[in-house]
């Protein structure tokens, strides 16, 4: 049923496309009455993967697309504006972090095996790098992975594992070999979730939510051949599978962040507040930080597709969004006044480095919701505090 | 602008402070908080039966004439502190702080003879709802109406948001507006069309209710036209009494702060060893000394009845407000992924924070009042 | 809200760009600008003719049909990126940015034909004359008055602050208003009546003059009354470049900072390594591709006449202008002590940062433009 | 000549004798024709001689008033309140800081000889403590003092030295010992100025100025009866000193700064600001910051004046000060807007750590300098990150 894409039309079709599937007045899955997301998003899931519009950019013969990497990106900028999810929750992972790195590094067996079932849904993915001791430091975790025979046996903790408690499989970053040094003798390991040796555990977050999760590995398994790209390297294929995310997210984090500006302009004007000249500054610097982010974003963009080097702006991404959504949630928070202080409505869900749902009420608790998410804004991926070392020495090459 | 004299705590403010902060270190661990938010409770009369059984706290700072200890507000201020350091939930802030502090200000020797010393030694506690819909703490803002016979009973109708305990206190205080102005009502907690909802705060341990009333019965407390003068001062005192909480409790965020700075490790050393951590820390350390100082310069104005006093409470206000936020916000971002999850404390405090900055008016509107206060036309 | 389509400099103009850089490099080195500081000198007319010789720089935009080169805004912008860099004191903006655009968008044939060229590869400049002595930059601040008579010439009265190279531009172009509105003025520098008197500027290498007018002989360019649209846009022109030179100087504060904290010792390590030095630096960076990025935009949108171009620029000139400031003040307190020399060209940044935020409409008065745009009630 | 001054109606004698002195209408030296004003400071110095308020609080065998450090603060905040000052501009090196500091660690010898000197105004004074490569790290500095016979012979080079053109002596920071931990084998040295090796260079500040000075010893020499403290004590000498200065200014400060505030209100109804929403929460701000800082001062003053050890809050006052100042020069900058670009009337002078002169006018030329100073606040008497360390580490006992 999956049908053919063309590069050359893409963005048209696919909008025509989308526009033609969704309801009458579609306003976004935040529009929905909580109770019914999870079933759209599930329906929505089916819909796309009939279409043909998971893995556009894997290879046809692993059940993809078969379009480039640029189509992929036309396609999450389509999803975005129109206000709908590019799969399951947990599709990221194995969608837009580990296809891509197995495309780059797996073995043809590895591909064969594990692409078309992250497609159809088979295999849901976590993610394993953070560990309790190593948080904004990847460089010293210490679950450790040991060779035996056919098997590799993982020991270890990990934490911030998004998923973890439906996935199927999870991708480690574990050491293998005794080498102390930061980024060497790491070794990129995919373990199976089902087995005694693998125990979940939630961690609720400070918004009431259970999103992310403690993963405790005691002499699990995973057979030999479960390891993507060459044993050492595993630092480097984390930093792929990372800079798949990143570039990703850059596409689409504008699309949502004017999307919610746009609801805290609907809430100014909802509460009469766009007379004060106050608010109208604070609403202007929102906008222009806005603004500017976005263009930053797009140069960064541009420079990626005209086939160049990421330049020294593509570091900023991460460090910029993240500071902007957190003033943002505060200036809503401000705006809503003592309304503040009362949950009013559903109170905004968890996600991760993004804005409430397209369509979001403007009442209290939707806002309320990205605040207090967006506090890990700044946490999570790397702490702004580490972005800014990061900035200054890899870029500024200032000494460590 | 003249500036206040010298002013600075005595050994006897030294000794009580130290009193408070061991009877609260005691008896509020981290656990009691906790059960306000895993569980249902919501109040806990206990707790506010041993406040008065032990120390007179919630007639502390009512003349001893009428049954109190005839403290100051800088007592209540080094109350306040101690209980916004360990969260206490209680209605200490909207009786002791707000309700009992409007009565007194009345200066009515019936309501000081017979509403007052109900509010000491007797376990009960009052709300006063003041606030309209939009949340703001203004003359022009109390849109409850009253109508009167001949006789002191009134009845009255409207809807209050945010009113402090409003949903469980004994004795409901109404401000509302008669044809000769404001006026001050008691209310039957179980009288027929009062509707009291408790609402889903944003911080558990502070308690908000909804009250809405048809044609109900009130019964005028003082007279008639003349309660907004000691409405305003009393809302003034509450200010100061939540600023100075607000210190309290941005002190506990950098003590949290500061400990996990020293102790937890990233990249071989202790992360307090990074500057970033360090200066984040410093500041907390200037707001924290800022705002107390400011929040016992109005509390000192008050008592002595200053004329610029109410401009020293709008300072210590609007300065403790901000800075308690900052700090809260920056003790998170200190603590990392830990200070993300529920069971940490951190976003106790957060939420705190959050919702006290809206609380009795905005920064923003103190500011408001300060420019008008300088002298700036409006 | 629509976004404009990826933009990005193209091979040529990244070819241009070193080009420019290469030029100033070597033309310009410190030593020039501190000529500006320390004589009398005010204005180099060599170095104008070698722009002009060399490069064609005042006529870089103007079409090809009037004697110009026929470049975009894009072109415009690295270049004032590269003067910023190194605080050419020239009537470039002046004249290039402000003056030229504003009788190029009049749109004027005769204007086109008899004007326009006099500024490309004459060596003659143009000061427009267009604030008022509030120096705000809105049709309404426009001040002075002009009564004609029958024919083109008319007699101007009045007193413009702040403008451009106002006492030196061999072409003077004023903005008054007529019984028809808004009418685009040629005054003779020599004509009677006229007052021309350089300002002591704040920064000495950006050129400044009060211009006072009595009864002065001006000749109408365009048509009466019509001047608006045209001075708007070309004010919109001015501003964008305004931004890409402080884009330009900005990053040259930034790179001063980082070599200095990379060779300065104090405690035994290089300051650069200090996390409070090093996240001033990242911050610097942030600014500058942040302030880039929303320049290079509006200029894009600008070239392309989208309809949006006009608040990309408000949103390029408030970003900018704030940047600036604060990296070249942060400049100053990562350099200590030596920063704060005359003798350190870091005060020449901090001057013209101080000067530019002002220069065109302040921060504050773009935003008020963009709040308008996004359609919130006035 | 001199009068009695008596403690318990200090406050009251001493304003209604500033009140007495001052001409009708008096308005501050910053209202005086730039020229008018060395004379006048001259003169004043003069009269606060004549009137035995000069030297407070030193022993009346030293020439001074025998009264104490109390009254000594409350004729400084008279002084400041009456907008006048306290002596000449390099009066507060010899009085209230070597003054004081000299009466606690020197040798019966040389408070007779230089105290009396320095109400006279026969000896100016001058310090030298920073150094090119020691800005705020005072423990490397490399100022060398040998002894050799009756004599020490001092080598090196001190930087920022204020009124170092106009001086006699200078009180130097110099190690006296092979011994290179950074803050033992210093002893406080005091140098005279008439010599050959001692060579002055006036060093230009941004704004145009000449206060600051380089100060380069070339086997100076002083005799061996000049060291103040013991020898190797000079570190603890100097933090005397400092703690002298900085109850002074704490002392000063908040007048001064309410002073100012006055001139920028001053500022916002002349130019028609005072309705602007924005300019009313910008003043209000500053507002709030000066009070707070000064309800912090007294505070700090109030312990300190009951004999209690300065709390934690004293380490904070430089930091908060410099950096409100500096806001508030900004500040006043932005609502002069384009005016700003123009200097008219007389640029403000040089006055490290306090604002321009009472009485200034409020054209933008006093603003100017106010900012262009205001500059120097937060890097002058140690940096504000130096200071912040000192917080964290010494306050909140953070590691180094």
């Amino acid at each position: 049923m999956s049908r053919e894409w063309r590069a050359s039309t893409f963005r048209e079709d696919v909008r025509a496309f989308i526009a033609r599937l969704l309801p009458r007045g579609w306003k976004g899955v935040g529009a929905l009455p909580v109770g019914d997301v999870d079933a759209f998003v599930t329906q929505w899931r089916d819909t796309l993967a009939t279409a043909g519009l998971l893995g556009l950019s894997w290879p046809r013969e692993y059940g993809g697309g078969g379009l480039s990497h640029a189509e992929e990106i036309v396609l999450a900028e389509e999803l975005a504006r129109a206000k709908v999810p590019g799969g399951a929750p947990w599709d990221p992972m194995g969608m837009q972090m580990l296809g891509p790195t197995l495309l780059e590094w797996g073995s043809e067996a590895q591909k064969a095996h594990f692409l078309p079932r992250i497609l159809r849904g088979e295999d849901r993915w976590c993610q394993g790098f953070s560990e309790p001791d190593s948080g904004s430091d990847l460089g010293s975790l210490s679950t450790r992975a040991v060779a035996d025979g056919e098997f590799w046996h993982v020991d270890g903790q990990k934490v911030w594992t998004s998923s973890a408690q439906v996935a199927d499989w999870i991708f480690v970053l574990a050491r293998t070999s005794r080498e102390e040094s930061a980024h060497h003798g790491m070794s990129f390991v995919l373990v199976p979730m089902d087995q005694p040796g693998v125990e979940v555990r939630p961690i609720t977050m400070l918004s009431g939510e259970r999103e992310f999760n403690e993963v405790f590995f005691t002499d699990a398994v995973t057979h030999r051949e479960n390891v993507l790209g060459p044993v050492g390297a595993g630092w480097k294929v984390a930093m792929t599978l990372l800079s798949y995310e990143r570039s990703h997210v850059a596409a689409t984090l504008p699309i949502q962040y004017e999307q919610e500006f746009e609801r805290l302009l609907a809430l100014v004007e909802r509460r009469g507040l766009g007379r004060d000249a106050l608010v109208r500054d604070q609403i202007a610097q929102a906008y222009t930080q806005l603004s500017v982010l976005a263009s930053l974003g797009r140069r960064v963009k541009a420079q990626i597709s005209q086939g160049g080097p990421p330049g020294r702006e593509s570091q900023l991404i991460k460090l910029a969004w993240s500071e902007y959504h957190r003033d943002l949630a505060e200036l809503a928070i401000n705006l809503l006044g003592p309304e503040a202080m009362v949950v009013e409505g559903r109170q905004g869900p968890f996600l991760p480095y993004t804005a409430d749902y397209p369509g979001a009420p403007i009442s209290s608790g939707a806002w309320i919701g990205t605040l207090l998410h967006s506090r890990s804004d700044t946490l999570v991926g790397g702490t702004s505090e580490i972005q800014r070392n990061i900035c200054a020495e890899r870029v500024l090459g200032l000494p460590r | 602008m003249t500036m206040t004299d010298d002013q600075v705590l005595s050994q006897e403010h030294r000794v009580f402070q130290q009193t408070m902060r061991r009877f609260f270190d005691k008896a509020v661990p981290e656990s009691y908080v906790r059960d306000f938010y895993e569980g249902e409770a919501g109040f806990d009369p206990a707790m506010w039966r041993r406040l008065d059984a032990e120390f007179g706290l919630p007639g502390l700072a009512v003349p001893e004439e009428f049954g109190g200890s005839g403290a100051g507000l800088i007592e209540l201020v080094l109350v306040m502190e101690e209980m916004g350091r360990c969260l206490l939930p209680s209605p200490f802030l909207g009786s002791a702080g707000l309700a009992t502090s409007v009565l007194l200000r009345l200066g009515d020797t019936e309501v000081n003879t017979c509403l007052v010393p109900r509010l000491v030694s007797s376990g009960d506690f009052a709300a006063l709802a003041v606030t309209v819909s939009s949340g703001d703490w203004s003359e022009d803002a109390v849109s409850v109406r009253a109508e009167g016979g001949g006789d002191d009973t009134f009845r009255l109708s409207g809807t209050v948001r945010f009113v402090l305990d409003g949903d469980l206190a004994p004795l409901l205080l109404v401000a509302a507006r008669t044809t000769s102005g404001i006026s001050l009502f008691e209310v039957e907690p179980d009288a027929r069309g009062l509707d009291r909802q408790r609402a889903r705060s944003l911080d558990p341990t502070r308690r908000l209710a909804t009250v809405v009333m048809h044609d109900v019965d009130g019964r005028l407390v003082g007279h008639e036209g003349t309660a907004w003068p000691a409405i305003r001062r009393g809302l003034d005192d509450a200010a100061l009494l939540l600023a100075a909480e607000q210190v309290g409790a941005a002190e506990r965020c950098m003590d949290l702060s500061v400990e996990y700075a020293r102790t937890r490790h990233q990249f071989g050393r202790p992360i307090g060893s990074f500057q970033a951590i360090k200066h984040k820390c410093a500041d907390m350390l200037l707001r924290v000394e800022s705002a107390r100082s400011a929040v016992y310069a109005a509390a000192f104005a008050l008592d002595q009845a200053n004329p610029q006093a109410s401009r020293a409470v709008d300072v210590a206000a609007a300065y403790s407000g901000d800075a308690f936020s900052w700090v809260a916000k920056e003790m998170i971002q200190v603590h990392g992924g830990i200070g993300f999850t529920w069971e940490h404390p951190a976003h106790w405090y957060f939420r705190r924070a959050t919702s006290s900055a809206a609380l009795f008016g905005s920064a923003t509107a103190r500011r408001r009042r300060i420019a008008a206060a300088l002298g700036m036309p409006c």
